[in-house]
């Protein structure tokens, strides 16, 4: 496996975005948006994860079979909490 | 000297290398399920309680929990830095950033211990110790108590993740220390690394999903 | 027997060093990292648990010959199908061929020394006994009562028993599957041997990497379910019990969320075993190969959409029981393919009837019986009527005893001889593959018509007219239980008797036939090289059909 | 003969029991066929192409798109046909008819307490009379369990903290069997009982020969001034005529369908849904009420006619 070697500069600037996202974060909290807070605050989060995920773990330059494996957890996440909830908001 | 690296029922060290990365994204994609049932839980009862679960948040110091964030997210980078160590080589560079990624997870659990002994103090922990009454006649302290075991049971489940990280990351030290890695051979770096990663990614959720329920 | 083998040839008589003489201590044993000496240990401790969990079954089919419940107290009763359920479902048949087989076989057939990470594939028996022990703790203790299913919130507030050593067993054994799963993943992935890329694989093995896959998805799911029933019942602290704020229902799907995949595990790996033996016995290559080898891939995934089959009457909204059972439905095309395509692998063939291959033939019928009553069961408003009768119980015994059980059988006879380097008596083989055949029909049939006239299960009492389909069910339960005894005999037996077989005894393809029986502890002596694709015989011709 | 004593299917006693019949023989039907068809040709391949020397070679046969298109695209429809057949008797059998008495049932281990309308009770025995559809309000104390009744060919899980109902149209007179279908622990199969199916003056004369009890709407509504819900509604509370079965709007937004489950929910659990325009003041009843009493209320307020203000 060819190794991909990333400058310190894009992790760094990884971290800034991450801080960044984080400040998002807590800022979004102050804005009345009823129960939209939590789509925001979910969505920022999994704005923070892909990034951990693609660059601080190198999904981005990995095999293909890295990127399934890494999806499939999300996906089979997704699975669970869609139905599930479902059953509830369609009682 | 790369040989006995390689275990005997591997071909050669990518073989071996690209095992375990792979195994270890197979064993975080049941990390991923095993907080996932955790998660259901909480999405259906958040559905539930919507007033208990807001109530019950804003007993929690989302400052600190913000401030753990923000630690937690300087692990990783150092974390990351680390593994660019080993792939470059630089041992010194190696082991200063393994050191500071487990600082910094120590000063999370450190925070995290302070939250929750003050938590306990208050009488939020679930069981015989739960003391909280409500204060309004809308919600039942039962539905704040449900809040309390699953923000007990996912952040625990969460620190315990990071003390079996800091012991990884300890082996790791060690074997930096004994000159273990070379840039063809650091794959328990990697692989150690991508475990952090991912105990910083769960808490990425547990931190808005926990700590920020309904405005402020 | 008629000699099966154009290649068969005695082995030299003097001593080669195998996996089986590499060794005799305990300690030999107990710290080996071979895949095939854990294979072992894998096979004595499922045997073992089957013995059990059948001896359970023995006794609550001989309360079952009566009406009133005269011969165990009902706590009893209920104890015993527990414990009935919890071994034959998680210590028996879910470990049974991936652990066994997939263990022994899935380094061979891809050409490799061993898994990728031996040192857990020990571990993983090692905490799959812990979690067997600890539930066989339970169940000496005292018992458990709950049901294998530990439906809330009778198992966390309500039962009297041993709930939380058993469930804690089970929890523990489930890490134990995960890391067999995650082993036979890497492995399958990373080490191939040269020019054995995917599309040449055995389907044994496609069928143990879609296995692998429910394993390590859907176990995590079935452990935190079980760590806040245990929280529930230790510290009262609501999560599923409504006069605690929780909600039943939760559990419900958390558990099934699991165990319906959980059901593919105990028959995807069944499946590859038969397009082993469907293909070494009609000696010709598998019909349409990249169907059989997606239909495993299909059913793990679109096993996870379906879980809510389980709840149609439990509550659950009812559109949610609609799209459940609409997406159901989805499951039975790629079973159904399955089964098309192996009978047209016969078609045409050069079959030979020998045990193993009676296994898979039996396995077929079965399984297809089974796979159609699942679809009644997966019929709405038929479910409504039959749920939580002994229709189900016929349901699924069909498709874990008649079908996977038989899979179970059918491959232990076909690797037996590579396994052990003996083969087991023919004659002995047949008679009891025959005698397990109308015995299981004798005890499973009955009760598809006791659960459509009514009879609820998990009842140690009934109504006097369920009782002349009840006595013939437990009729054939004796037979089937002697008919289990009688290959525990021969097969002991062949370890000192049996006659010795070469590398290749059935004239079978697949890698492991290419090294001695039983294989030395490296497999092979040279890392082979693989030019064909799966299942390659000597043909006469070119047949092409549309 | 022995089995001139079985019974290969329950009997039909409801208005449901014949349709779903259809469905199950249908099934078999199928099943029946494909299984004959698997199981034919396995005996006939086995036989026809046996090994008869030890030599012998078979022909490569890889397969066949054609065939796996048909025996992919068959199943599937046939299946389908098993969907929507199943799914709409499902519909029918879960949609209530408004006029259905209701009778109330409350589980718990291991017996089953009924109450009609007029306030008789009965312990594991149902009278119940022809030709009229009944619906069953059904909750539990305890753990869960499921109502069932093979005759009708109904059964539905009764659970603790929430109503679920179930309905029929008793067809033929006769003494049915019912059971408990969920496991709920040790004598989960004595908690059986039976249904009585009577014609309906022979079922007024048993109504009348029981010992009546209060009717659970005139408890329910004492139970109301005795709660002090009578201050609030009305006043500071919404009124509560005209509520059952109308749409509720929300504070959140949302409009909820007021049917038991959500009253029942609206007093033990206030704030889950709170009523557009009014403050979170009602104080949750959690742990105060029986499962009876409770029933007893929603079913007073469920009695409450009226056109409905919010
Ligand atoms: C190995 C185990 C196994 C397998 C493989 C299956 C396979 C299937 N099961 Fe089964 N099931 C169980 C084990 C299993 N089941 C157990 C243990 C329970 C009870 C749990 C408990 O409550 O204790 C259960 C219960 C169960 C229920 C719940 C019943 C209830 O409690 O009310 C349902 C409902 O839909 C169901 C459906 C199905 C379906 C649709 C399939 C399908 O995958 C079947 C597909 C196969 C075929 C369809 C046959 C092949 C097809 C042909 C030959 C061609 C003809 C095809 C067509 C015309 C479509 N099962
Ligand atoms: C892999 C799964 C598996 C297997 C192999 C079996 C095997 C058998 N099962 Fe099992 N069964 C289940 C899985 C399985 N079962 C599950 C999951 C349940 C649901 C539990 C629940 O409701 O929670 C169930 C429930 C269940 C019931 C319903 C109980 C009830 O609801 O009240 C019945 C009833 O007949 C039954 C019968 C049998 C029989 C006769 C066998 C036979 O095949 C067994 C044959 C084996 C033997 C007979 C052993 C031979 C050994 C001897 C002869 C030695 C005897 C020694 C002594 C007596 C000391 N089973
Ligand atoms: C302190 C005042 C108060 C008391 C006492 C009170 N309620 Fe309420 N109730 C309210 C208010 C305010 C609402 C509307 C807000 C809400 O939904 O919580 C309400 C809503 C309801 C609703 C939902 C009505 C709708 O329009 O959707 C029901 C049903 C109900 N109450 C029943 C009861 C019953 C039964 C009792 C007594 C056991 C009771 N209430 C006691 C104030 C009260
Ligand atoms: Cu009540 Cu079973
Ligand atoms: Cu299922």
């Amino acid at each position: 496996m060819p190794q991909h070697i990333l400058p310190v500069s894009t992790y760094l600037l990884i971290f800034a975005a991450l801080l960044a996202l984080l400040l998002a974060t807590v800022g979004a909290q102050y804005i009345e948006l009823g129960p939209y807070n939590i789509l925001l605050a979910l969505t920022i989060a999994i704005f923070k994860a892909v990034l951990v995920v693609l660059y601080f773990m190198h999904v981005r330059f990995s095999s293909r079979l890295t990127w399934i494996f890494a999806s499939a957890a999300f996906l089979w996440l997704g699975i669970l909490l869609t139905f599930v909830m479902a059953d509830y908001l369609m009682r | 000297m790369a040989d006995t690296l390689v275990a005997h029922q591997f071909d050669d060290m990518d073989q071996q290398r690209d095992a375990a990365s792979l195994g270890m994204w197979i064993f975080l994609a049941t990390e991923v399920m095993f907080f996932g049932g955790l998660f259901a839980a909480y999405a259906v009862y958040r559905w539930s309680y919507p007033a208990a679960f807001a109530e019950a948040s804003h007993q929690l110091n989302a400052l600190l929990g913000a401030a753990n964030t923000a630690v937690l997210l300087t692990s990783s980078l150092c974390m990351a830095l680390a593994v660019h160590a080993a792939q470059t080589g630089s041992r010194r560079r190696l082991m200063l950033f393994l050191a500071l990624t487990m600082i910094l997870g120590s000063l999370f659990l450190v925070i995290k211990g302070y939250e929750w002994s003050h938590e306990i103090h208050l009488g939020l922990l679930p069981g015989a110790t739960f003391t909280y009454v409500s204060p309004s006649p809308a919600f039942s302290a039962t539905q704040v108590e449900m809040y309390f075991m699953l923000y007990f049971l996912m952040t625990g489940v969460h620190g315990f993740h990071m003390i079996i990280g800091l012991c990884l990351l300890m082996y790791l030290m060690v074997q930096a220390f004994r000159k273990r890695f070379t840039p063809d051979y650091f794959a328990p770096v990697e692989v150690i690394g991508l475990y952090w990663h991912f105990v910083d990614v769960v808490w990425i959720f547990l931190f808005p999903l926990l700590y920020l329920i309904g405005s402020k | 027997m008629q000699s099966v083998s154009p290649t068969a040839e005695l082995p030299r008589t003097g001593r080669v060093l195998n996996y089986l003489n590499n060794g005799y201590t305990a300690r030999s044993w107990l710290l080996s990292t071979d895949h095939k000496r854990v294979a072992i240990l894998y096979l004595i401790s499922v045997t073992l648990f089957f013995f059990a969990g059948g001896a359970a079954a023995v006794l609550f089919r001989l309360e079952l010959m009566t009406p009133p419940g005269d011969l165990v107290q009902p706590e009893t009763y209920n104890k015993l199908f527990t414990l009935h359920g919890i071994i034959m479902v998680f210590f028996f048949l879910i470990p049974s061929i991936p652990a066994v087989l997939g263990n022994f076989l899935v380094p061979l057939m891809i050409g490799a020394r061993d898994l990728a990470f031996p040192r857990l594939n020990l571990l993983s028996w090692y905490v799959f006994i812990a979690g067997g022990t600890l539930t066989m703790y339970a169940a000496l203790a005292g018992g458990v009562d709950t049901g294998w299913t530990f439906y809330t919130p009778y198992s966390s507030m309500f039962a009297k028993t041993h709930v939380t050593a058993a469930a804690l067993g089970v929890f523990i054994s489930g890490f134990s599957s995960i890391l067999t799963g995650l082993n036979f993943i890497v492995t399958i992935h990373t080490m191939r041997a040269p020019g054995l890329h995917w599309f040449r694989l055995p389907l044994f093995i496609w069928s143990i990497y879609a296995t692998s896959l429910i394993m390590v998805l859907g176990t995590p799911v079935i452990a935190v379910t079980i760590l806040l029933v245990g929280i529930e019942r230790i510290w009262r602290i609501g999560i599923f019990d409504p006069s605690l704020g929780g909600d039943p229902i939760l559990f419900q799907h958390l558990f099934w969320f699991y165990s319906h995949p959980a059901v593919y595990i105990m028959i995807l790996p069944g499946m590859g075993v038969i397009s082993e033996l469907i293909t070494c016995f009609s000696r010709k290559r598998i019909f349409g190969y990249s169907f059989v080898a997606f239909a495993s891939i299909a059913i793990a995934v679109l096993g996870f959409l379906v879980w809510g089959h389980h709840m149609f009457v439990s509550g659950q909204s009812m559109y949610a029981g609609m799209v459940f059972s609409f997406l159901s439905f989805f499951v039975a095309v790629p079973s159904a393919v399955k089964v098309f395509n192996w009978t047209a692998t016969l078609y045409r063939g050069s079959i030979l009837l020998q045990t193993p291959m009676l296994y898979a033939m039996g396995f077929i019928g079965l399984f297809t019986l089974g796979g159609l009553t699942g679809l009644f069961l997966a019929t709405l408003a038929v479910d409504v009527h039959v749920h939580d009768t002994y229709f189900v119980v016929a349901h699924f015994h069909y498709i874990m005893v008649g079908g996977m059980v038989m899979a179970y059988l059918g491959g232990i006879h076909f690797w037996w001889p590579k396994m052990t380097g003996r083969m087991y008596p023919e004659w002995w083989g047949r008679l009891s593959a025959l005698i397990i055949f109308v015995g299981f029909n004798l005890t499973f049939f009955p009760q598809f018509i006791l659960g459509y006239v009514g009879m609820p299960r998990r009842y140690y009492a009934y109504p006097d007219e369920f009782q002349v389909l009840n006595v013939m069910s437990s009729a054939g339960a004796s037979i089937l239980g002697a008919g289990y005894l009688i290959p525990l005999g021969y097969l002991l037996w062949s370890l000192k008797y049996g006659k010795l077989v070469g590398e290749n005894p059935w004239g079978a393809s697949g890698l492991e036939w290419q090294t001695s029986s039983p294989p030395p502890t490296e497999n092979f002596s040279t890392t082979p090289q693989v030019t064909q694709p799966a299942y390659t015989y000597p043909h006469t011709e070119e047949l092409l059909l549309g | 003969m022995i089995f001139a004593q079985v019974n290969f299917a329950p009997p039909q006693g409801s208005s449901l029991a014949p349709e779903l019949d259809a469905l199950f023989y249908y099934l078999c039907g199928i099943s029946g066929f494909f299984t004959l068809l698997i199981a034919g040709f396995i005996f006939y391949f086995a036989l026809r192409y046996r090994r008869r020397s030890g030599q012998e070679m078979a022909p490569t046969v890889d397969g066949s798109l054609n065939l796996e298109l048909i025996w992919t695209f068959f199943p599937f429809l046939i299946a389908m046909t098993f969907f929507a057949w199943g799914a709409r008797l499902y519909i029918t059998s879960s949609r209530v008819p408004p006029d259905a008495m209701e009778i109330h049932v409350v589980g718990k281990q291991w017996m089953w307490n009924l109450q009609h309308p007029t306030g008789q009770r009965e312990i594991n025995t149902l009278h119940v009379p022809l030709g009229r559809p009944v619906k069953l309000l059904m909750t539990s104390e305890d753990v869960i369990h499921s109502f069932f009744i093979p005759a009708f060919r109904v059964k539905q899980d009764v659970l603790p903290g929430r109503y679920t109902t179930l309905w029929f149209n008793a067809t033929a007179p006769g003494e049915y069997h019912l059971f408990c279908a969920e496991y709920c622990g040790t004598l989960h199969s004595g908690m059986i009982g039976k249904v009585h199916v009577m014609q309906p003056q022979d079922y007024e004369a048993w109504l009348s020969g029981v010992d009546v009890g209060e009717p659970p709407v005139s408890a329910g509504e004492r139970l109301f001034s005795r709660l002090g819900c009578i201050t609030c509604h009305g006043v500071r509370g919404p009124t509560l005529a005209g509520l059952y079965g109308s749409q509720v709007k929300l504070a959140n937004g949302q409009t909820v369908l007021a049917d038991e489950n959500y009253i029942r929910e609206s007093i033990l659990n206030p704030s889950a849904k709170i009523v557009a325009g009014f403050q979170t003041v009602m104080p949750t009843y959690r742990g105060q009420l029986t499962e009876d009493q409770l029933i007893q209320l929603v079913t007073f307020i469920k009695s409450l006619q009226g056109a409905r203000q919010q």
